[in-house]
């Protein structure tokens, strides 16, 4: 992958969260403090604001160069989850990944994201997204089966009772509405899905 | 949304830079707005720092000053600050005797104030605060919110970092007065938050939340609008209970408006909640009044009470010069 | 309406009662509620007395204490206090050398506080307060009403009566302050006064009563909503062209919350109004913040400036300790 | 005039204020602060409350008492100028007054009302109703003639401009709304005249 297919890359993971941003406040404002969707947009601003540049850096780099930005510019808990995860990628992917080393970084990047957290799947969070994804991966799904995974995967948090994150203050009134992290990260995954499938990278 | 505002992107700063004018005897903004810190540090004192999301003012930033905080590390409207804005401040304000960030139970929070922690190169603690007993409370949970009673311990800790405790004192000094200091909040209206523009939730002309938290967050129960005693008795009996108050103990009572409701009626408050408190036999030791942890232009108010036993008692009376809280100097 | 109350005819007694009973270390509460009095009495020095409705809390029984007022009289809601009230604050807190009446200038207040002063036995004078540019002026019509401005005459003839100015100078330099301080108010949102139940205006969404009163009464017009750079350099306009104020001029900056609008909008205005005078070359060389003199739940603000002289500073940095303002002691 | 013949006159009187409370409130939200109607019915509540005792005074006596009352209790504008009138009115009006006493203390206290408001008919105030009122009684109205004269004198504040109250503020914007002052004092008028007569004292 040369810089300007992952300049595309990120710009195309940018643009979804743009284009949603409004879906994933109004659902932070069903059970959170409705800044979810404004969060994740300050952050892929400021993303992208790093590019081409950032998009010249080996993957190690470029992952630790975002997942920085993230920490230092989204707050909430999604600046630091978020952020947690793509410095973790970058610090244990290698600079030419095949699959078995995303799928190991994929898994390192979950676990740091737990540590973080404190949380583990089950608690109506976007861990809900990140484990099954990356079981899936592991398993050797293919792009349509992972974007098919993260969307299902987030939809399943409706009924859930939440656990941690702010949804966890409403008790039992936070089942019957999805998590929006869980949301934010299904529509990255499964836009990174098809992007790498677009470029060829991924069947 | 109706706001005296210009841009929604404008809020924050313009906000801030008004605040640091106004009060530009007593703090100075940090560069990129990271922080607002006091002009004075002090050499050997613990340096307490807190922060949080926007739109509680005047929480942090109103209590930075002589006797309470060094730095206030304010994020966007309702979301945690970055940990570099917290290591900015941190380096700003050390005065050699290492650092304790006073934090709101809120995992934005706690997590964006640890990796401060992680990256510092000095010694911090952190104090996690969770006053509010409208969230049922477990151990495997996120736990409990950290509401109004910031207010009180960030004045009792501050009180005992002016006159030289070290950091493991203040640190547990704090967590006594958290473990001892509880609210609820009601809400009348909903907030609006200025970047969504609209109404975080709805309620009916007829309807309250009880228990809301301090970003528009649901509470217990949306119930049926309540007269002024009702809603004194149900907040005031779930804080007795929690804290199993009994009678003769001495509090101090605080009354929090949350941005749209009037002093009028949080006076009321005042009154109906030491009537109710007299009949149990609580005393109201001290007192406080006002809209100080608020939640952007959402109605309604907190009730917060904190055991005083007289070292709390010396240290609340203890001079304090910052924006919002002043007495004694 | 939503309020934290118990019944519509209880609100302003046990408003009153809770203000009393949390700062019971400064004031006391007159029999039947007809005033709120200092504890302290000074002899020798002369009485300063205001009052007016209810609904502008902190105004004018917050600013009772050393340094402001001796009493405050409330009336009912938007209500003038009545004759007797007065008459019992002025002998409960006579020092022997004579009674300042501060009055706003609304004929209510006007005609009750004049009986007060036909009936009074010792030297009684009255100062009327007009200080709302949205008015027009004129000799001929009942004049200007008196609106924020009054907090500032009161602070500063409240200094100069502490350190025992007599009561012609005192009335002198009260008017001497309320003719170099002008004020004006924008409404977002109507207030609902407790006994009538609603809104005693309505506004559309998108729209916002320029030069509205303290009592919700209609401005000059009803217009768009505007940014709040707007708002400002329409009603610092229309204050810097009332006073003729010309560049290097010192002045003090007060930006008034209404009830309903949180402090972070204030200090936003507070930030917008200093960055137009700066333009203008004018100086603002003290300032406040915060809403002080309201109009119940209304939405909005008023900015204020009052041309400070010297004296007029000194006296307005003199030592102040009563429920609302409190600095130097 | 017994005293249970006065004390009916008054409760008539108070009976008016409270029907209408509302109304005034109303016309007083329009142009003024909305406390009118709450004002007059806390000063005729104070009024009432004497009863019976103050229909057994004196008439100067009770109209003194009456307007003290009125003084003390209901504060703003109408409190000092409705009390004055009574009083005045006390003052002036002798204990067994004919229709020639009456338009003679009338006359004064409408007097003492502009004395104490620096008002005069033409302002938008219940001078517009006091001053037609007086005329007509000078000039040996009967019952209904009086009645009709206060509330066309209401009325015809609608047009005017205010220069005096609340509602000069207003300037302009004041034009349009009747006077809440005005019409108070036209529903007391109205109930006075009406009482009078049917008790055989003005045809
Ligand atoms: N402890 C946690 N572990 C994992 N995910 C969490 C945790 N706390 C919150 N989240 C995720 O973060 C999302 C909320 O992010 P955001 O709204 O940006 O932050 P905040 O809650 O601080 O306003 C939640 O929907 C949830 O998926
Ligand atoms: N200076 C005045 N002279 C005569 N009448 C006046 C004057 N000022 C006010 N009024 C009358 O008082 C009425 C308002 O009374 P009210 O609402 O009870 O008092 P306030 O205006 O203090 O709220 C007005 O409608 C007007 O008729
Ligand atoms: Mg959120
Ligand atoms: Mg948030
Ligand atoms: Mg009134
Ligand atoms: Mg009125």
């Amino acid at each position: 992958m040369d810089s300007q297919a992952r300049e595309q890359l990120i710009r195309a993971v940018a643009a979804t969260i743009f284009q949603h941003s409004e879906e994933l406040t109004a659902l932070d404002q069903a059970i959170g403090d409705g800044d979810h969707g404004l969060n994740l947009k300050r952050g892929f601003e400021a993303v992208t604001a790093e590019l081409p540049g950032l998009a010249e850096k080996s993957w190690p780099d470029l992952l630790k160069a975002a997942g920085m930005a993230m920490v230092m510019k989204v707050g909430g808990a999604s600046g630091p989850l978020f952020g947690t995860f793509f410095m973790e990628l970058g610090k244990t992917v290698g600079a030419e990944p095949d699959r078995a080393a995303v799928v190991a970084a994929f898994g390192k990047a979950v676990e740091a994201v737990k540590a973080r957290g404190r949380s583990e799947a089950g608690q109506k969070t976007l861990l809900d997204v990140l484990v099954p994804v990356q079981a899936a991966l592991a398993a050797g799904a293919d792009a349509a089966a992972i974007k098919a995974e993260a969307i299902a995967a987030a939809d399943k948090t409706v009924p859930m009772q939440a656990i941690r994150g702010r949804a966890s203050f409403l008790g039992e009134r936070s089942v019957g509405h999805m998590d929006p992290g869980a949301r934010s990260s299904s529509l990255i995954i499964a836009t990174v899905a098809d992007e790498l499938n677009k470029q060829g990278l991924m069947p | 949304m109706k706001k005296l505002i210009n841009a929604v992107d404008d809020v924050l700063a313009q906000s801030l830079d008004g605040f640091a004018a106004a009060h530009a005897d007593i703090v100075t903004l940090g560069e990129e707005r990271k922080f607002v810190r006091r002009r004075q540090v002090k050499p050997g004192k613990v340096a307490l720092i807190s922060g949080g999301g926007s739109g509680h003012e005047p929480l942090h930033a109103g209590f930075v000053g002589f006797g309470m905080l060094d730095a206030a590390c304010p994020g966007q409207v309702f979301t945690s600050p970055t940990p570099d804005q917290m290591m900015a401040a941190a380096e700003a304000v050390d005065g050699g005797a290492g650092t304790l960030y006073i934090v709101k139970n809120y995992e934005g929070d706690v997590m964006n104030f640890a990796m401060a922690a992680e990256m510092a190169s000095g010694p911090v603690e952190s104090l996690i605060l969770d006053d509010d007993v409208a969230v049922e409370n477990s151990t495997w949970t996120t736990g409990r919110r950290g509401v109004a009673g910031t207010l009180i311990v960030e004045k009792i800790v501050g009180a005992a970092a002016e006159r030289g405790d070290d950091l493991a004192s203040l640190k547990a000094l704090g967590a006594r007065v958290n473990s001892h200091t509880r609210s609820m909040g009601v809400a009348l209206t909903s907030c609006t938050v200025p970047a969504a523009g609209k109404p975080t939730f709805s309620l009916g002309e007829d309807e309250m939340e009880m228990g809301v938290g301090i970003h528009g967050e649901p509470g217990r129960r949306r119930v049926k609008l309540a007269s002024a005693d009702a809603i004194a008795e149900e907040m005031l009996g779930a804080i007795v209970g929690d804290l199993s108050l009994t009678s003769a103990t001495e509090v101090l009572l605080f009354v929090n408006g949350f941005g749209g409701t009037p002093l009028m009626e949080l006076y009321l408050m005042q009154d109906r909640a030491r009537k109710w408190l007299d009949g149990k036999g609580i005393k109201v030791a001290r007192s406080l009044t006002g809209s100080y942890v608020t939640s952007l232009d959402m109605a309604g108010c907190s009730l917060t009470l904190s055991v005083l036993d007289e070292q709390a008692k010396a240290l609340w009376d203890a001079p304090v010069h910052t924006p919002a809280l002043r007495w004694g100097m």
